[in-house]
């Protein structure tokens, strides 16, 4: 019966939000409780739907949990209904959700005070001025994200999802404020972080219009948006494969693209991901928050929801999967070879979730929907996990720089711990939770690729799988690198190195609580267990009763196994021969610097940025793309020309009509006015003979209302009589 | 008693009224004598309606619309009174008289 | 015609002679104050219409508002106008004759529309006590207009006391 | 008719008997039908008005010997005394005294108007008779709508002083009629509305109907015992009711002092005499209807058995009712014109508002919380 309180689930947060911003905003200590508060009521009612849901077993996907109560507006003949909506995917990711915000939460209570040193040498522990505000933020961007799990409506999703990028934009300018610039910002960061923000908020937003676009182009096709009508085979799916206005496209495949538009601006993949790594500029927790476990999935979580629609497109046909597919694995394998050569250890991370994401979208793209779904959960847990850690790192060191960092596990130990935990997850070393969700999904690549029946999809396939799997080689390579330059080797900056400590118990309590989930939760779906399969899989999706297949453990399963640990510890022993053989000393460049041009490429990013973005540069100035420069010069041009060219013909005809108006005006005044005077001098004189009538005696008046109904009674009279 | 007396002798009689009323209104020179003639007409308006509900209605007893409106119109005759003769008095208090026939301030 | 029968026609001739003469004393009279009286006798017949008209409420509400609230304010109102009121040469106006004239085609039309329509009759008994049910539609059906009234007579007081203040 | 419903209820018994002996004696004329039941009608109507017309100047001459006697008691004097045992017949003295005077029309009086004054005074009192339950089955009609029907005759008295004032061109009589009518407008309304508090008890309009409602408590369920209600509606009642009738402290329109005897200042001799006879007649039909509205009529102990009781307890409360009215006129002082009408329209007019506001609202709550009870129950 839990179930019937879904909708509450966002209530709470939605609620510590409001309480924060209201009433409580000037008592941080206070604030913080309200947060963590409401996030652990959500968290007891999720697990309570989550447990419930789970005794349901498969079955759930074919009948989910699923009302829509509250009547928003109608239009036409139907209406628009608030609801949940939870099927095995969404009861999952109601346990991973608030378990995971719940860690950030508390770890973010010691996070924002921050610690420097006065003008006589003191160290002060102080909190951020804006402590209140960043729990309210948090609070409303969590309850936001569960509103989207449990949404029963592609426009309810959408509005949290909309209202998640707020805060997101909110959050990433955190300290975008002029005032904080007395507690030790310096302007540069207030500079990059206003950048950032403006940049993740705008760049998102081109594909939040692609969804915008395909959710009205879906609702006016099938007349709803609600998942339940929505996933009815053979109702709507037949409306769908009718052709669009483009050619050779059909109503599904435009509208599967424009949505999987949505994904690729919400979750950073290839030619969005721009916004994702200057997202950094925020508060660790919040980069822990959105760009790491929620947000970022909730792109993911888009295209697991409308799953239906896309399998149904394959199979009449269309290539929405497929471009999902390439976009995905591109995304995995590009965002890798940038993350080689970034410095900055949150950037390192940033890019790695954009790989890693595209991982998902790759897997999602060849059908493999379970090991894509796992794969979330589980990067959700050690990607929030290393962010924290990473945050750790910075709080204690104060700078994000690797270079200026090494040999700190000494200082550290317990961060170094549980981010080791992390880098092996992300690594896919057994027997981590990465290991499992990423060699499935290598492993159904290959066998849909070079072991199954020959379809016009395996080339694109193969093609995922070589991209997938030297990503994984690269993935191994960069994340070792960052171990080995934060951790290993001597200390590059002594000053940083001293001020180097381990952090309090409320922030190394989370990391110990996600490093056991992402050492143990990868069992659940361990290819000799496949608890996760049955759950997920067995049950197929709403309007798709076949069943996801259950990987075999067979032979194939072994030798793709042991392939991507060769792989992983294949990168993982080059990065050791480059950088943990013999550590980078102070002041020497990075080893990888060497090769050149390609170093230089992979430095700057492409050049994307100087492409068709904004650079944000470290002193906090930004710099338009050329694409945008363009832009900017052609609608001056335009402007010029609609100055000079169209307002004056605009003033030539005014001037010509002012001469004309001139002439009208004579012609006015004399003839037409002393037409109108003649008139009424006229009637003023047959009026003043007339008014005499006006004799101000009421009882003349009704005499005369008496007389008229005398004239009607002699009338009526006058008929009868005749 | 109903059956003995038609209808029309109701009809008639406040035909009369009213038109006795309407004269009072309309040729007495005193404002309150003008007001007295209204309150004639509104007592004939008045045995109408109460004649055609008990004459006319098909159910006298639950639909009494017909008393009803002679109660509306009896409570407004009473405002109608009362504004009325405030009205005689503080003209009669400015002008120093009551005679209508004087009282044609919109006179052109 | 049975005795009953001759006894209400004659009742009712009687009342509807007395009403009409007083009407016509009511609007004749020169004496104002007299005129007044004579109205008083005017709402005493109507009353007794309504009685015979089985209206008992109404024919008490009559002799309760109309008389005792209506006649005494004009009676009231004539004692205070009274001085001007001895030396009035005539109680009629200049247009009076041409009133006359226009009332009675008047009232011919509406008697000759009265004779010739064929008005649909209901003569039955009712023998109830139909209070009760007045009282329960002013308050149901006729709520809305019941209470526009209401306000309508809080407005008279306050503008009758307002205009005849100073 | 057996003889014990003779003996516990005389009164109806004759009427019965006289009505059933003249059917008998009509038919054995031949008449029968229509005709015998006119005749029929006319005759008992006329015996029915011949013993209120004779009862009604009987009450009102042992009124005045009974105001005279208190008064007199009040003011430390003997009172009337030397006709009669106690001077019981000094009212029929007076009587005869009022009908041999001289009957004087002054000079330059309206004469119609001066004349019907008296008349039209008297008619709505005598009315109001009819409606009045002496007792048990004994009132002359059973109006449903009697309670209404007293407060309109009460009304209709206003024309006759205004007659009276208007009528007799003396200064002291307009001045007293305008008085009076202003008083009587006045106190109307809080009067109407105290009754409408018991209507709003009751349910009923028939004065009967309000009297039978009284039945509980072995006779003794009477509405002034509706604690807060029935005392201050009863309290507003007599309040108003006197200044209605004119009567101490509110008697300003025939005030001695100021404006000798106000309307009927100019009235002499039997003219005179109905005037005094219908204030004196009022002052008993507004106790009468207190004592029927507020103390339960002819309501006491037994009167279902011996029906003739409650004749005795009619007439005992409404004469201890006169009794206080007289008091008053023993005690209070006049008040002022200002303070009468202030007193009237600021004080009694919003009380009366309220009590019955409170009223109705807390019949309604008390019905709603019968229905809860009922739906318990059931």
């Amino acid at each position: 019966m839990i179930q019937n309180f879904t909708l509450f689930i966002p209530v709470f947060p939605l609620l510590a939000f409001a309480i924060i911003v209201l009433l409580t905003r000037r008592n941080n200590r206070l604030s913080a409780w309200i947060a963590i508060v409401g996030i652990i009521m959500a968290l007891v009612l999720s697990l309570g739907v989550f447990l419930e849901s789970l005794a349901e077993g498969p079955e759930l996907a074919q009948h989910p949990f699923y009302a829509a109560p509250i009547v928003w507006y109608p239009y036409g003949l139907a209406t628009m209904n608030f609801g949940w909506f939870v099927d095995p995917i969404g009861s999952v990711m109601l346990f991973m959700v608030p378990t995971v915000c719940l860690m950030i939460f508390i770890y973010s209570v010691a996070y924002m005070r921050h610690s420097h040193v006065d003008e006589q040498g003191h160290h002060i522990q102080e909190d951020d001025p804006r402590y209140s505000h960043f729990f309210a933020y948090i609070s409303l961007f969590t309850a936001m994200m569960l509103l989207l799990v449990i949404s029963s409506s592609l426009l309810q999703f959408f509005i949290a999802w909309e209202v998640m990028g707020f805060c997101s934009y909110a959050l990433i300018g955190f300290w975008s404020f002029r005032g904080l610039k007395e507690h030790h910002i310096d302007e540069a960061q207030v500079g990059r972080a206003r950048g950032a923000s403006i940049k993740a908020f705008l760049v998102t937003r081109v594909g939040d219009i692609l969804l915008l676009t395909g959710m009205i182009l879906l609702l006016l096709v099938t007349g709803t948006l609600d998942f339940t009508q929505m996933f009815n085979p053979d109702g709507l799916n037949n409306v769908l494969l009718a052709d669009s206005p483009l050619p050779g496209m059909t109503w599904l495949t435009l509208i599967a693209l424009l949505i999987f538009g949505g994904t690729v601006g919400k979750s950073a993949q290839f030619p969005l991901h721009i916004w994702l790594p200057d997202a950094m500029e925020g508060p660790t927790p919040v980069s822990a928050l959105i760009h790491a476990a929620t947000m970022v999935s909730a792109g993911i979580f888009l295209i697991i929801r409308m799953f239906p629609l896309f399998v149904v497109d394959s199979q009449t046909g269309g290539n929405a999967m497929m471009w999902v597919a390439i976009i995905g694995a591109f995304t995995a394998i590009f965002a890798a070879t940038i993350g080689l050569a970034q410095n900055d250890i949150k950037r390192v991370l940033a890019y790695s979730t954009i790989s890693q994401l595209g991982y998902m979208l790759a897997a999602l793209g060849i059908g493999a929907f379970v090991a894509g779904s796992f794969h979330l959960i589980m990067h959700a847990f050690f990607k929030a996990l290393l962010f924290l850690a990473a945050g750790a790192v910075i709080h204690s060191v104060g700078t994000n720089d690797m270079l200026k960092m090494g040999g700190l596990w000494r200082k550290m130990p317990i961060t170094f711990i549980t981010f080791m935990i992390g880098a092996f997850a992300l690594m896919g070393i057994f027997p981590f939770a990465g290991f499992w969700s990423k060699d499935e999904i290598l492993l159904e690549a290959l066998r849909a690729g070079f072991y199954g029946e020959a379809s016009p999809q395996t080339q694109t396939i193969r093609f995922v799988y070589i991209c997938l799997a030297i990503a994984a080689f690269l993935t191994a390579l960069y994340t070792g690198r960052q171990i080995f330059l934060t951790f290993f080797g001597k200390p590059r900056d002594e000053h940083a190195y001293e001020h180097a400590h381990e952090s309090p118990i409320t922030m190394w309590a989370p990391l110990a609580v996600l490093a056991t989930f992402t050492t143990f939760l990868g069992l659940w779906n361990a290819p000799f267990i496949g608890a996760f399969t049955h759950y997920i899989g067995e049950g197929g999706l709403m309007g798709l009763p076949q069943a996801f297949e259950h990987t075999a453990f067979d032979q194939l399963a072994w030798i793709s196994m042991f392939l991507s640990l060769g792989i992983a510890i294949g990168g993982l022993i080059v990065a050791y021969l480059i950088y943990g053989f013999r550590p980078v000393a102070a002041g020497q460049p990075d080893p990888f610097a060497r090769l050149g041009i390609i170093y230089k490429v992979l430095v700057n990013k492409y050049w994307l940025d100087e492409l068709y973005g904004y650079k944000i540069n470290l002193d906090g100035t930004v710099q338009r793309g050329l694409l945008i420069r363009f832009a900017g010069a052609l609608s001056r041009g335009s402007y010029w020309l609609d100055r000079k060219v169209i307002d004056g013909l605009v003033n030539l005809a005014g001037w010509f009509g002012r001469i004309l108006a001139r002439l009208w005006g004579w012609f006015d005044a004399r003839i037409i006015d002393g037409i109108v005077n003649a008139t009424a001098s006229v009637t003023g004189e047959i009026a003043g003979w007339w008014r005499t009538m006006q004799t101000g005696d009421v009882q003349n008046y009704a005499l005369i209302a008496a007389a008229g109904a005398m004239a009607f009674a002699i009338i009526f009279l006058l008929r009868s009589f005749t | 008693m109903i059956n003995d007396i038609p209808l029309v002798y109701y009809l008639s009689l406040s035909a009369a009224l009213f038109c006795v009323g309407l004269f009072g209104a309309l040729a007495r020179r005193n404002a309150i004598a003008v007001l007295m003639g209204i309150e004639l007409m509104l007592n004939a308006v008045n045995i109408n309606f109460v004649a055609f509900w008990r004459y006319g209605s098909v159910n006298p007893i639950l639909n009494q619309a017909g008393i009803v409106f002679a109660l509306f119109v009896i409570t407004v005759a009473a405002a109608e009174a009362a504004v009325g003769l405030a009205l005689v008095i503080s003209i009669y208090r400015s002008r120093d008289t009551v005679n209508v026939e004087e009282i044609d301030l919109l006179k052109w | 015609m049975d005795l009953i029968g001759i006894i209400s026609q004659v009742v009712f001739f009687l009342v509807a002679a007395l009403t009409l003469a007083a009407a016509f004393a009511t609007v004749l009279l020169r004496n104002v104050f007299h005129a007044g009286l004579a109205l008083v006798g005017t709402f005493f017949g109507v009353a007794a219409i309504y009685l015979m008209l089985e209206a008992e409420f109404l024919a008490i509400v009559q002799v309760l508002i109309y008389i005792g609230a209506i006649a005494v304010l004009i009676l009231f109102a004539i004692m205070l106008t009274r001085s001007l009121m001895k030396n009035e040469d005539s109680g009629m106006n200049k247009q009076w004759a041409w009133a006359a004239i226009a009332i009675s085609t008047l009232f011919l039309g509406m008697f000759i529309v009265i004779l010739q329509v064929p008005w649909l009759l209901n003569t039955s008994v009712i023998g109830t006590d139909i209070v009760p049910f007045l009282g329960t539609e002013l308050l149901t059906t006729y709520l809305l207009p019941f209470e526009i009234v209401s306000v309508l007579l809080l407005a008279t007081l306050i503008g009758a006391f307002i205009i005849a203040r100073e | 008719m057996d003889i014990w419903s003779f003996i516990t209820n005389p009164f109806v018994s004759i009427y019965q008997l006289i009505r059933s002996l003249l059917t008998s004696l009509l038919g054995l004329i031949g008449l029968s039908g229509d005709v015998a039941s006119v005749i029929l009608f006319f005759i008992m109507g006329g015996l029915v008005i011949t013993v209120i017309l004779l009862v009604a100047p009987l009450l009102m001459m042992y009124m005045t010997w009974l105001e005279r006697k208190v008064v007199a008691r009040m003011q430390d004097r003997v009172g009337p005394n030397r006709v009669g045992a106690f001077g019981l017949l000094q009212p029929i003295a007076d009587m005869i005294k009022f009908l041999t005077k001289e009957d004087i029309v002054p000079q330059g009086v309206d004469k119609p108007v001066h004349l019907l004054a008296p008349i039209v005074v008297v008619i709505p009192v005598i009315l109001s008779f009819a409606v009045l339950q002496f007792g048990v089955g004994m009132g002359a009609v059973d109006l449903n709508l009697s309670l209404l029907f007293l407060l309109a005759m009460g009304s209709v008295a206003t024309i006759a002083v205004f007659m009276a004032g208007f009528g007799s061109h003396n200064k002291f009589a307009l001045i007293g009629g305008m008085r009076a009518a202003a008083q009587i407008i006045s106190y109307e309304i809080p009067q109407i509305l105290a009754v409408a508090v018991i209507v709003l008890l009751a349910g009923t309009i028939s004065l009967n109907g309000v009297i039978e409602k009284q039945s509980g408590l072995f006779g003794l369920g009477w509405y002034i015992l509706y604690l807060p209600v029935g005392p201050i509606a009863f309290f507003i009642f007599l309040l108003a009711a006197t200044a209605e009738i004119n009567r101490v402290p509110f008697d300003l329109p025939e005030a001695e002092s100021e404006l000798v005897a106000g309307y009927h200042t100019e009235y002499s001799g039997m003219k005179f005499g109905l005037f005094y006879l219908a204030e004196f007649l009022n002052t008993f039909i507004i106790s009468a209807v207190a004592a029927s509205i507020f103390f339960g009529g002819w309501q006491g102990p037994f009167v279902q058995q011996i029906p003739a009781l409650g004749i005795a307890y009619f007439f005992g409360k409404t004469i201890l009712l006169i009794f206080i009215q007289l008091w008053f006129r023993g005690t209070l002082p006049r008040i002022r014109v200002d303070q009468l009408m202030n007193f009237g329209w600021k004080r009694l007019v919003p009380a009366t508002l309220a009590l019955i506001l409170f009223t109705a609202t807390f019949l309604w709550a008390y019905r709603l919380f019968n229905q809860f009870l009922t739906s318990l129950g059931g």
